[in-house]
């Protein structure tokens, strides 16, 4: 009633209890029809509590729950137009994938050749047609999950919910069924909301993420924004891996424009866009390593002297571990260029690309 | 037409509760109005017949000046620490012994459980026999020439609460074994691996890592040999029928004696309440916190 | 008519008694169906009651023959038989009277005695004694002075088993043979607590005393046992109803030679009126009620006594009738009937309730030695005291 | 030699190894550990197996060897006329047709017992384990501490009970009884087993559209098949053997088996026949057994799923 | 004895069945003192089964294992002198942390201030002093892991075995802990064995990685080795995340030179580093999605057109899709450069930097 058009899926003002835990709180939260919306977090964040609120598998304490703008809150399941993919496939073990595909359509009472013609699109679509006649037991940790996808993609629904369809695997399988799971959404076009944990999922899925905490959504926007301009020191550690380095110091005002400090460490921050007004006070200083630079010119706006402490290399990259203000910082470079141990090198960088959170409530400044 | 408003939390679940109006009356009229009807009862001199002709708390106490209860008490306490220690102990040690992946499992998981099918109207006699002085084991290992040897716990009043336990111990311990097997089954490989490399001895990882661990077995395996003790009956009776004199009276027989043998149906109603009583005192605050919180 | 009876007679001889008792109803037109459950009465009883209880009565029914059933009568669940007893003259043919006082609640008549049987016997192993070297005693007292030499031999001198109604019953007969019927009936009937805790009862205890010094060494559980031990001298004697006389039997012993019986212990010789009955719930269904009453006339029919008592190896409950297939110890049994003397028994006398508590008492007295004489005598008279 | 040469390229490289171990780890049959653990196993076996042997010699003697009194020395003369007239000529009162007149009546009695009981259990431990509803908790307590309730205090609360709704001395009303004091023990085991699996299985249901009969009927069923194979073998053993309320609540003509077993060893006048005794007792404990046989590994395995978790 | 001095631990000829399934098949590895070797496999390659040969959890079949140059084939794992971490923690759930990490001390014996001792300094090394008195049910994943191996710390031994401790863990924590082992493994300088399935562990942590398959060693080399030049085929395709790319076609000798052609497509090989003689015939052309350079001039020893297909922004990087000769191709650029679907692009890169693999084999050409 109150849910505005176009929306999908909308919830309003959710709080959930067990007990005396409260696990989600006044949350809200609106999905645009087609939308491909990852919600993102720690665990025990209460992602899949959230999903299990949507799919109506928990009943709520407080609030309400829209889908496609009829008020859902109070409905069974299987009213409310969804498919869900669970996070341990929950497959039936003792059907077979054919029988694991059809069963809510034969609950449903679908007719026969509804059926038959909707699972072989399926089927078609997951490229499980030679696996329709076995059994899970029998199938692979990436069949499996395709088959949850499965269950879910025949009963035809407006919204998907996928809690952690990939976390069991191994990185290998991962990467091959994110790119389906991103094939898939262009082709169906259906509203989808997906729980990871896992930051890369996060960024190359989302139209939008949500980073939650605590049963708090701490911030809900396109995975560059978040990952370019997070608005909290949580949401900026959180994403990104390596991690982004955090140096605790002060924001003071010198020479008449503003700069960190920390320890002998001073970086001007002409180019830094500020959220707010700034007001001088500790603060943290937040760059990712793939904004830092190593014995790259002098070009840089900033750039220090330092000492290589540890090398790791990771394949493609090496991270780099050094101490800035006494802190360890990472760098990440090319692995042609990688330094030795306790090479003195420099380290450059654009704090435009460097975020600055308050050191006390943690927001952004 | 939607549901938009929260509906009446009593058509929630309400196939579930459906479901479970078996259990709910069982629990609620059984059990509950069984137990109350028995505790009414147990207020009034009925004899033969339940009648309401109200005494007052005369049956409780004739129940406390009576020896045969307070022997029966004492016997229930004896006979059940015994049962219960030797029934874990026993089943425990079967159990593990058969989780050495030895030859012929099966063989001997099936010779150990299968008193628990045969009745004990005349596996009691059986009993009864092999631990006759006269013509059982003691008679047999004294013709073996050791003279002095003297076993016969049933016709000992002292010790015939022992005796009966040799029986039953026979009798139960295979269910248990068989839970404790599966428990023991259920119990991660990599824990075992750890205490190798760890250098524990066998015996310690079962008795500080392993049993610690199979705690929910023990509980269901508890309520299986608590109830059974409580209820200790016709083990006795095949035995010894509470003999030498009344030396192995057990209260679940002085239940049935008294509501009967002696037609008092008053005094047994008392007896059973200070069973139950006691029964709900110990189990209820356990139960609550064991299976009232949520998973 | 089909009619349920229900009875706890399930050995091979009580059966055969039994078929007596279904032949002769199945030649009145009718049909006996079988009800039996073995396991003497504290298994059968709550069974018969609550079927009776429950609505779902059979025909007739056995009960021990006294009072187990008063409270049924009282409830108005039995049939009242005053008209089947007055049109038999039950009160003329049943013999000894008493029998049929039993059945009898505020005038009215309720149930058929059908046998009796009498607890009063010392059952005596003629070759124990001839191993012991002394003379097969001739009471009670002659059997205490002999129980030394029978254990010099390894003998146990007197084999009681080992459950409560074994220990409780042999207190009883020594009370009525050693004590007298007098004192019997002092204690039992007129519930007399000084009487019980006087010296004459003392004497009964002494007595007992010995009996349980005497029975020490039995260590088997049921009567049958215990019989056992005396047919195959391994014990001296015991004391048992008439029923373990079929033991001797079966076992091939002829009375007088092999074994030898003594009512009374020889010191009083009487006969309690113990023995069973047929009880009648009442019952809506026209036909079956007035197969009731044909059943009733058939149990007390002179024919069908003998056959029944026979087999049975009880006394038949008229005295109007022919006995001489009996065997011997039977027949001092039924002299003794002839000549009155009898006393009611203790199911007549006593509530079951008090009969629990006396088997309890006697149970503990018989395999406890700690437990002193005085004491014994002490519980025993508050028991008497507070008896109904 | 042969040995030697066929192996020589792995220990050519340095005489030395030939001395240190290789290979599997020799195993005695004869280690004290394996003496140990037979040992005990045989031990055990032996006490379990005792009476066992008591009872089967037994009833192969003849009476008469019986009153010797030896219980261990084998029949001198085996004879099966014991285990025959158990079977069909031990009488009950005048049925002379031993243990196979109850026999049929035990089937008629165990089989909807066990089925009504097992299927009211497994329906209430999957509605404690996954709809736990308000109050469910207390009902479920109330029904442990029923398990502690002697059957005996129950027979006159259940004549009232059974009276009122009709179905005394009916078999119904037995099955109902059976039903209700196995409930206890079964909805515990149920629920625990239930308990224990995925909780995602269930939901994934619900979001399929399932309602709680399909989804007991339809994804849990086929899947606890151990389970209901221990509530079987718990039952059919508890049945099966239950004398007291097969006689309190049926009919002479519906007795159960264990009823002519009772009569035939319970007599309390006339002579005891051991050997038949022995015999009816083998041959009624004869159908759990059989099923212990058949389920013995899917019983571990069962139990196992049943209560390993909490 | 016959053991190289130096080798801290050596495996000789070891073959394990299950009864008739060969699972290690005559494996050879000798590891130095104070090496760290990871295993690295695909599930079900046979890494947990070597690992408990080592510790003598499992009866070998065949062969030999030394440790510090003593026979221990026949050893009991605890006389072995090695610490084991497992892929499931195995803590003992119901002891305190200090419990966990005293047990094995206390039962072989130790006296107590020695146990004391030895409990603070591990407890210090994995900063977990302050969740000596919890239970393990209380901790979270990384704590658990690392109180796991606390547990090896305390005993005191020459060498460490892994078997997958991260593999539970999300992202985040994994790389945290990465750091920690590392850093340990520098401090103790023992003997390290590590299980993984993830590469980036073993390349980041490894001495020497030893690649599985089936039971048999593919490959034992540094990482940057098994990365740049892998064996075969298979180590290629296992090691790297976005995976290498591989491009069925024929070897070929054109114009003096050898070149490599599929459909259209022409590589001439010139820079190629070929480990043999080559013959012509068909082979499978490979390169990492990160030797390959995106619209970046035409200074590249070859370059060709394409059309981008999808485009996977995986937050500091992003992956673009596209088809060279009829297959897929991905190529990996920073989120600055990134292209837009369907754009047409220059795909270059240096064939120094690929690598060839026999069809038929499998094995580097
Ligand atoms: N039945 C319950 N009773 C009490 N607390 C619960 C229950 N279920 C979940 N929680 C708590 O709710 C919080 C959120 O749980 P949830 O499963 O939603 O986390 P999540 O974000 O999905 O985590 P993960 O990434 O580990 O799956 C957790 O702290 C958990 O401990
Ligand atoms: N007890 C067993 N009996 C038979 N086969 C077994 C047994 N244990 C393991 N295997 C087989 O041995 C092979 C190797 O198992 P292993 O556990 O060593 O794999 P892994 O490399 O550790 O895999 P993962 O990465 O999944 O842990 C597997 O194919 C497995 O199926
Ligand atoms: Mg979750
Ligand atoms: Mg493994």
């Amino acid at each position: 009633m109150t849910a505005a058009n176009g929306t999908s899926v909308s919830i309003q003002n959710l709080s959930l209890n067990f007990g005396a835990v409260s696990v989600l709180q006044t949350l809200n939260l609106d999905v645009a029809e087609g939308e491909f919306i990852v919600l993102l977090g720690p665990s025990g964040c209460g992602k899949s509590t959230l999903l299990n609120c949507i799919a109506g598998l928990l009943d709520v304490s407080e609030g309400r729950i829209f889908i496609k703008g009829k008020n859902v809150t109070w409905e069974e399941p299987k009213d409310r137009g969804i498919g869900m993919v669970f996070q341990s496939y929950a497959l039936y073990p003792q059907m077979t994938v054919e029988k694991n595909l059809s069963f809510g359509l034969r609950v449903a009472g679908t007719p026969k050749d509804e059926i038959a013609k909707r699972i072989a699109r399926a089927a078609e679509i997951l490229q499980i047609e030679p696996l329709l006649q076995r059994k899970p037991a029998a199938l692979s940790g990436g069949q499996r999950q395709r088959v949850a996808i499965g269950r879910a993609l025949v009963r035809d629904v407006d919204v998907f919910l996928f809690d952690e369809p990939l976390s069991n695997l191994d990185a290998k399988l991962r990467a091959e069924l994110r790119v389906e799971i991103k094939l898939l959404h262009r082709k169906l076009l259906n509203t989808m909301i997906y729980v990871t944990h896992d930051q890369i999922e996060a960024m190359t899925l989302a139209d939008r993420i949500a980073v939650m905490k605590g049963g708090v959504i701490q911030q809900l926007d396109a995975p560059q924004t978040i990952y370019n301009r997070p608005v909290n020191r949580f949401v900026a550690g959180f994403l990104g891996s390596p991690a982004m380095n955090f140096i605790d110091g002060r924001l003071e005002n010198a020479d008449g424009g503003w700069r960190f400090a920390a320890d002998t460490l001073k970086i001007p921050l002409g180019t830094y866009d500020f959220a707010g007004d700034p007001t001088p006070g500790p603060v943290v200083f937040g760059i990712r390593p793939e904004h830092v630079s190593l014995n790259n010119g002098t070009g840089w706006p900033f750039s220090t002297a330092a000492n290589v402490e540890v090398v790791e290399p990771m394949g493609s990259d090496t991270l780099v571990w050094l101490k800035l203000a006494q802190q360890n910082f990472s760098v990440r470079v090319t692995a042609e260029r990688t330094p030795n141990n306790d090479e003195a090198v420099t380290v450059g960088f654009d704090p435009m690309r460097a975020s600055l959170f308050d050191a006390a409530t943690g927001t952004r400044i | 037409m939607s549901k938009s408003e929260r509906p009446n939390p009593l058509f929630r679940n309400l196939n579930a509760k459906v479901a479970s109006i078996p259990m709910i009356l069982t629990a609620g009229v059984v059990f509950v109005g069984g137990t109350l009807w028995t505790v009414l009862y147990s207020f009034t001199n009925s004899k033969l017949l339940p009648r309401l002709n109200f005494v007052g708390l005369d049956q409780y106490y004739r129940l406390w000046v009576t020896p045969r209860w307070l022997i029966s008490i004492e016997n229930l306490l004896i006979y059940g620490a015994i049962s219960l220690v030797f029934s874990l102990v026993i089943g425990f040690l079967l159990a593990a012994l058969l989780d050495q992946k030895i030859r012929f499992e099966d063989t001997f998981r099936t010779i150990f459980l299968y008193p628990f099918a045969l009745s004990f109207i005349v596996t009691g006699l059986v009993w009864q026999w092999l631990l006759n002085p006269d013509f059982g084991i003691q008679h047999v290992v004294q013709g073996l020439g050791w003279e002095s040897f003297s076993f016969d716990p049933l016709y000992n009043s002292s010790i015939v609460i022992y005796g009966i336990s040799i029986a039953a111990l026979w009798q139960g311990t295979g269910l248990i074994m068989c839970l404790m097997l599966a428990g023991l089954r259920g119990i991660d490989e990599d824990i075992w691996k750890a205490a190798r490399v760890d250098g524990i001895p066998m015996w310690k990882t079962y008795l500080f890592i392993v049993i610690p661990m199979m705690r929910p077995v023990f509980i269901t395996t508890l309520v299986i040999i608590a109830s059974g003790i409580v209820k200790v009956y016709d083990l006795v009776v095949a035995q010894t029928s509470g003999g030498p004199g009344i030396a192995s009276e057990v209260p679940a027989k002085y239940v049935y004696d008294y509501m009967f043998f002696a037609q008092n149906l008053g005094q047994g109603f008392a007896a059973s309440t200070m069973m139950l009583l006691s029964v709900v005192i110990v189990i209820v605050p356990w139960a609550y916190l064991e299976f009232g919180r949520r998973k | 008519t089909d009619l349920e009876v229900t009875h706890w007679w399930t050995s091979g001889g009580e059966a055969a008694a039994v078929a007596e008792l279904a032949k002769a109803f199945d030649a009145t037109g009718n049909h006996w169906v079988d009800g039996a459950i073995a396991g003497s009465g504290g298994t059968a009883r709550p069974i018969m009651i609550s079927r009776i209880t429950g609505g779902d009565p059979m025909g007739a029914t056995q009960f021990n023959h006294g009072r187990q059933a008063e409270e049924l009568v009282q409830a108005g669940l039995m049939r009242d038989l005053t008209d089947v007893a007055t049109k038999g003259k039950w009160t003329e043919v049943v013999r000894p009277k008493s029998l049929l006082d039993s059945c009898t609640i505020d005038g009215k008549i309720y149930c058929v005695p059908v046998n009796i049987h009498s607890w009063q016997w010392l059952w005596l192993s003629n070759e124990a004694f001839e191993k012991a070297g002394v003379p097969v005693p001739k009471d009670w007292n002659e059997f205490v002075a002999a129980a030394p030499a029978l254990e010099k031999a390894g003998i146990v001198p007197l084999a009681v088993g080992g459950q409560a109604w074994q220990s409780s019953g042999a207190f009883d007969v020594l009370l009525a043979a050693v004590g007298g019927s007098d004192a019997f009936l002092k204690v039992y009937k007129d519930k007399d607590a000084k009487f019980a805790a006087g010296p004459e009862v003392a004497k009964v205890f002494k007595a007992a005393d010995d009996a349980r010094k005497m029975a020490k060494n039995t260590n088997v559980q049921d009567w049958n046992q215990a019989t056992n031990m005396v047919i195959t001298g391994k014990a001296g004697g015991q004391i048992m109803g008439d029923w373990a006389q079929g033991e001797f039997q079966v076992a091939g012993k002829t009375a007088g030679k092999d074994y030898t019986c003594l009512p009374g212990l020889g010191l009083n010789e009487v006969i309690a009126t113990g023995g069973d009955a047929f009880y009648f719930p009442l019952l809506k269904d026209a036909d079956k009620s007035k197969a009731q009453e044909v059943l009733a006339e058939t149990l007390l029919d002179p024919k069908t006594q003998v056959a029944f008592n026979l087999k049975k190896g009880s006394l038949p409950v008229r005295g109007d009738v022919d006995l001489n297939a009996a065997n011997d110890c039977m027949k001092k049994g039924l002299a003794i009937l002839a000549k009155g003397a009898v006393i009611p028994w203790t199911d007549q006398l006593l509530s079951q309730d008090t009969q629990k508590q006396k088997e309890d008492l006697f149970a503990e007295f018989f395999a406890k030695p700690e437990l002193t004489v005085d004491e014994a005598q002490k519980r025993f008279a508050d028991l008497i005291a507070s008896a109904d | 030699m042969s040995m030697a040469n066929t192996t020589a390229p792995t220990i050519a490289t340095s005489s030395q190894d030939i001395a240190g171990p290789h290979g599997p780890k020799p195993r005695r049959m004869l280690s004290r550990r394996n003496i140990f653990l037979y040992g005990t196993l045989f031990v055990m076996a032996a006490y379990y197996l005792l009476p066992l042997y008591v009872m089967v010699v037994t009833s192969l003697k003849g009476m008469p060897e019986i009153r010797l009194g030896n219980i261990f020395s084998p029949p001198l003369e085996i004879t099966f006329e014991p285990w025959v007239k158990a079977w069909s000529s031990a009488c009950t009162g005048l049925n002379c047709d031993g243990l196979s007149r109850g026999f049929w009546n035990s089937v008629r009695i165990t089989v909807p017992s066990v089925l009504l009981s097992i299927a009211i259990a497994s329906v209430n431990g999957y509605a404690l384990a996954n709809w736990r509803f308000k109050g469910a908790d207390t009902f479920f307590v109330i029904l442990i501490v029923g398990a502690f309730i002697p059957y005996q205090v129950m027979i006159y609360p259940i004549v009232i009970i059974l009276r009122e709704i009709g179905l005394y001395g009916s078999l119904s009303g037995l099955v109902i009884v059976h039903s209700i004091f196995g409930m206890p023990i079964l909805t515990l085991l149920f629920r625990n087993y239930f308990a224990s699996m995925p909780e995602e299985l269930f939901r994934a249901a619900r979001v399929d559209g399932a309602g709680f009969w399909g989804i007991f009927l339809r994804i849990m069923l086929p899947m606890s098949l151990p389970i209901f194979v221990v509530a079987v073998i718990l039952q059919v053993t508890g049945i099966w053997n239950d004398f007291l309320f097969g006689v309190v609540y049926t009919r002479p003509d519906t007795y159960p088996m264990t009823v002519q077993l009772n009569n035939i060893v319970n007599s309390v006048q006339g002579v005891k026949e051991y050997n038949v005794n022995m015999a009816a007792t083998i041959l009624t404990g004869l159908v759990p057994l059989i099923v212990y046989f058949i389920s013995g590994k899917l019983f571990v395995r069962g139990i196992a799923a049943g209560a390993v978790k909490g």
